[in-house]
């Protein structure tokens, strides 16, 4: 075990699966000198050259456009989108492209991509730099979407995304970059659709997302306190979904939070308490509860932007009014 | 503007073999046809969907194409059956898409606007305006990344030239310099908006230079003129010296789609260019230059024909998809 | 009384609010002269000119922000995407720019502008041109959502998507066009966020959105031959959402049936499902069903679309699985 | 090439009233003592979020807004600052948005990336690059309509011109014949992206050909220069003659934001712009010509100093929002 930040979890993913595989290649905005907004390809250019950690030009519908002809002609790109909130530019090429060749064409495309890219607020940023829009890409068939919440889970989910043979997003938070944790020195792989059992409870199941993982844990953690058992799932990819775990969870506990800092209105919450609701309505003694980002843009002040973001003290909050 | 007399010479410098110049013959006829009775099919209420017709248009598909390797790439458009025919595709797994069967090159997923073979290079034909745009240029990275000495093209009509993808694509391509080719078929209108409200400039060529690579505008019903046009790309992409761009100036027969009406065209617009059919044009031309004789073309055409309906049948006879299929092929 | 085509319906709203207002204009591909794919502004052009309708270049990202642009500057544009999978390159513009301007200026910015396109498949025209999104619309705070499935709602929600002083988007369905129905003489305008009661019931309720109200109807019909009584709604706008209306119908019935093409996974059934679930937990018999698009791009051949897309047999199987 | 002597000599012609020098130097300032004091207040952890700061770029906006109107319109970016004080902003009330106060443009819910003034024609800065192109063209569209007689201005950076955005609000723009002006401010990078990476040719104002539009590139740290484009353009766009292309080659000071070593860039690049800076650069023009002595000059730097004092006074007196506040100015 090595207790590395989340950022070099992602870049230690991407160098083990480039050294691995030659086809797989890297293409963003200033990742390779720059080393990446966030700093989670510092020092792959070194090693790979300026052909394989490819800085691009200001063109994200180029950059996923370029990531998926190359993705279908024999190499497996990583495409870094900078911002989630980016991806508005390259949506057809994600959306259209991507995710439906494969079935378009009757099953030949093999479209071997990861899009990279980080959501999250609270870092005062904005509406526009803040968004968390993994519902989005769930909505859409073709598309698998990991949301790593801890270094362990962004290197072994992101390794299991560059050998899919198929278009994945993947989610990282910018928030989680400077977060540690223990990671595992002989190689291991995370597959997709398993959720993780965070912390066993018998009380109330809380569901969580990304950054939301955290604050999940420290609510749990406050709530043992008090002699309230709380189980914490997180369920790594919301596409595809291990709801199965958590319908375990939740019939032992009859009771489920769902949290994550996405607009709360057609959020993956909705979709999460719906599937749940339709495996076992019978055995929820109170209804789903959601804690997620309010239905309003990202304001830039931070006492707005706490209010709008959930924290640890919302999911306290809510798990006690459901007991 | 654009390079027009560069590539009026360059056309006898790299004038085709005989056999190449029947061959483009053989595929020009071999869009005709197809496109001739699909047309047919759909107005006859057999073909579901809707159906763009490239007729009238045929001698850029067939030019630029013969100048391409069976390994080199193509993305095309919703108006896309004459550069996968080009690119080498049977007419009758074509039909069998049109018609929406397994036997179909998409199994009938894809239908008219996606027809596909990767085999073949053929990254697919594209709903969506532009959308190939990118896509190709990406398969030309890829390219010049595995060093295989593939090129890409892209074909786009006039109306896509406006487009964003359009834009960044060729941008990335030519600081990269990709082994790609951007061909352009002008065919002046898009959908019921023309050229001239699409944009100020009149040739899209004059675009190239904004983007520090070559652009000629050439006569796109003339099969010699753009297979010259693509062999200088081809050549410069080949060679590693980065993408070019080749505007094709031709004209739809028919309107946008099958049923389009077309009446926001000047009906002698219409006549003139169907007077000017590039097929009869070329055959002149080769019989002049007495590559193939008047006898010859129409053993061709007659070939073709018969495949056509070989192509029908074959078609009318494959199964339809269950509807359990299309829970099929969505992820890898 | 007049019984008008849908398409004519929004053509006379159209007509009308443009006489009213002398600022509100059209800009779209193909809608003057050729009167759109649809024909829905076919004649327009006549009384109102080239200025006020508009056809552009072909470049939906710059047609989005031409109508961002105007609308924060004294004009109401009402543009067309004129399919809702185009906007997919527009998105930007429509959802961190249209829909967060005003908040990011602090209230300052007024965009009074419509965003009309279509959905829905049902045509064999394949995975690019089927898509039915309204949810990626209805998770970002800013806009309001509107999906009429009447040539009466049609005309009433288009001429107050015209004069809301936000952004709009005003999702038509393809199939409707040349469907039929009664529209008043006299000028009316439906208010957003008022569901539609479109048959009363009193065994389950049916809440469909666009083409599916057609099909909740013919179930209805169906079901009520064998004795089932189904409540229809039809929320005519998802963004804002009349809840009450539903939990109401729910509180009475206990059983809810959710009807939409678009994909299901985090689609607004989902969203439905779980604010029902929220409110009124405890008078739900069943759990909340879900007739929705299969989790699938569009095929082409008709017998797989037909498979993909539900109708109204679905929706009678769905209710009878209910009681 | 693209027209730098037609600029030097219309520099000459077109050269402002003393009056107006003395405003654009003083727009200078502004803008240099805003910027300095707010990377202080910044690195001093007093401002959330992240800064864009414009150091050494002050000459493109004062000289690019001396030729507006109050009522013209702006379109600004991520780097925005420089263009609402050239506009016509009060330094209080942008410096507590910075601080997240209630009293700031935005209420505190935009921030340095969002400044926007709808009473002065500033439709916001934007933090999307390319976001507000289109925009821009819509107010230019808008006020051809009403006939209003305004301009719209895009500012934007050299990278934003790799935008899909970019290219179809130009094209959009040029072929409606708006009153639309492109301003791109070409400080060479975008991020740590060097234009020689974002493009093939050095003069971004040559893609202006490509839209059939004029397009010069000015010194765009010559103030001067800068205006003289910018009246070309503007008489054009009042004029019903369409949109102008100004690209102003100038250089920032710091990395991309603050605390960005700027690793990527020499050092002596950087030093070489710094020793060239364009406002003593300017203030030596001034006395040569007269128009403005040491002395006054020095006194212009004092009276915005204080401006500054009390701007980050009010700020900081200035109060914070409640956090419902978030839960305003959603929807109309
Ligand atoms: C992004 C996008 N916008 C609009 C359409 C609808 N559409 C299909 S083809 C077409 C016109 C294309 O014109 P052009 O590129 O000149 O090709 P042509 O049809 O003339 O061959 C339009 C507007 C689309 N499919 N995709
Ligand atoms: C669409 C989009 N892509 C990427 C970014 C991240 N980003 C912010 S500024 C910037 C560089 C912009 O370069 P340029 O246009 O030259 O402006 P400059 O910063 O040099 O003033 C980038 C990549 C963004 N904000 N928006
Ligand atoms: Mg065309
Ligand atoms: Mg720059």
């Amino acid at each position: 075990m090595s207790n590395i930040f989340y950022k070099e979890a992602v870049r230690d993913a991407l160098r083990e699966e480039m050294r691995r595989d030659e086809r797989v290649f890297l293409l963003g905005l200033d990742i390779g000198r720059f080393g990446g907004t966030y700093k989670a390809t510092d020092g792959l250019v070194d090693e790979f050259g300026e052909e394989r950690v490819r800085d691009t030009p200001l063109s994200e519908a180029a950059i996923a456009g370029a990531a998926v002809g190359s993705a279908m002609t024999g190499l497996r790109p990583v495409a870094e989108i900078m911002y989630i909130d980016f991806t508005t530019i390259a949506m057809d090429q994600i959306v259209n492209q991507a995710a439906k060749l494969r079935y378009m064409s009757g099953g030949q495309a093999h479209i071997p991509v990861v899009f990279r890219t980080q959501e999250g607020a609270g870092r005062s940023s904005a509406a526009q730099h803040a968004q968390s829009l993994e519902a989005w890409f769930a909505h859409i068939p073709g598309l698998k979407v990991a949301l790593p919440s801890t270094p362990f889970d962004a290197k072994g989910l992101l390794k299991t995304a560059v050998r899919d043979d198929g278009p994945v997003m993947f989610i990282e938070h910018k928030l989680l970059y400077n977060s540690r944790g223990e990671v595992p020195e002989q190689e291991y792989l995370i597959p997709f659709g398993q959720a993780n059992i965070c912390r066993e409870g018998s009380d109330v199941t809380v569901v969580a997302l990304s950054r939301m993982v955290l604050r999940a844990l420290e609510a749990a953690a406050e709530l043992e306190r008090e002699g309230i058992s709380v189980e914490v799932i997180d369920p790594r990819t919301v596409a595809p979904l291990d709801i199965e775990t958590i319908v375990k969870s939740v019939e032992k506990t009859g009771r489920l939070v769902v949290a994550h800092e996405a607009y709360e209105r057609c959020g993956m919450g909705a979709e999460i308490a719906t599937q749940v609701m339709e495996r076992g309505l019978y055995f929820l003694e109170k209804p789903v509860r959601r804690v997620c980002g309010r239905n309003v843009p990202v304001p830039f002040a931070p006492v707005m932007e706490n209010y709008v973001i959930p924290g640890a003290a919302e999911i306290v909050k809510a798990v006690k009014e459901l007991l | 503007m654009a390079g027009q007399p560069v590539c009026a010479a360059a056309r006898e410098l790299s004038a085709p073999t005989p056999d190449l110049m029947r061959s483009i013959h053989l595929t020009m006829v071999r869009i005709r046809r197809f496109e001739e009775r699909a047309v047919e099919l759909f107005m006859a209420q057999e073909l579901p969907g809707f159906l763009h017709s490239c007729l009238g248009q045929e001698a850029v598909p067939a030019g630029a194409c013969a100048a391409l390797r069976d390994t080199d790439y193509i993305t095309s458009t919703h108006r896309g059956h004459g550069h996968v025919i080009a690119k080498g595709l049977r007419l009758d797994r074509m039909m069998a898409e049109l018609y929406g069967r397994t036997t179909g090159y998409c199994k009938g997923k894809g239908g008219s606007m996606h027809i596909a073979d990767f085999s073949k290079g053929i990254l697919g034909a594209n709903g969506i305006v532009g959308g190939g745009i990118p896509i190709a240029a990406g398969a030309a990275l890829s390219a010049k990344m595995r060093q295989s000495g593939q090129v890409s093209v892209a074909f786009f009509g006039d109306g896509a030239a406006s487009q964003g993808s359009f834009h960044e694509s060729v941008n990335m391509a030519a600081v990269w310099a990709l082994p790609a080719i951007f061909v352009c078929e002008n065919n002046q209108y898009a959908v019921s908006t023309h050229g001239s409200r699409q944009r100020v400039i009149p040739d899209v060529a004059a675009r190239a230079a904004g983007y520090g690579i070559p652009g000629v505008t050439v006569d796109g019903n003339d099969p010699l003129a753009v297979y010259a046009a693509m062999v200088e790309a081809v050549e410069r992409a080949r060679g590693g010296h980065g993408p070019s761009f080749v505007e094709c100036r031709t004209y739809k027969w028919l309107g946008h789609y099958v049923g389009d009406p077309g009446k926001y065209r000047p009906a002698e617009e219409v006549a003139q260019w169907k007077a000017a059919d590039p097929l009869p044009r070329y055959e002149r031309e080769l019989a002049a230059r007495g590559v193939l004789s008047p006898e010859e073309s129409e053993l061709v055409h007659a070939q073709v024909a018969r495949e056509i309906e070989e192509a029908v049948e074959f078609a009318r006879l494959s199964p339809h998809p269950k509807p359990e299929d299309a829970l099929e092929d969505v992820v890898a």
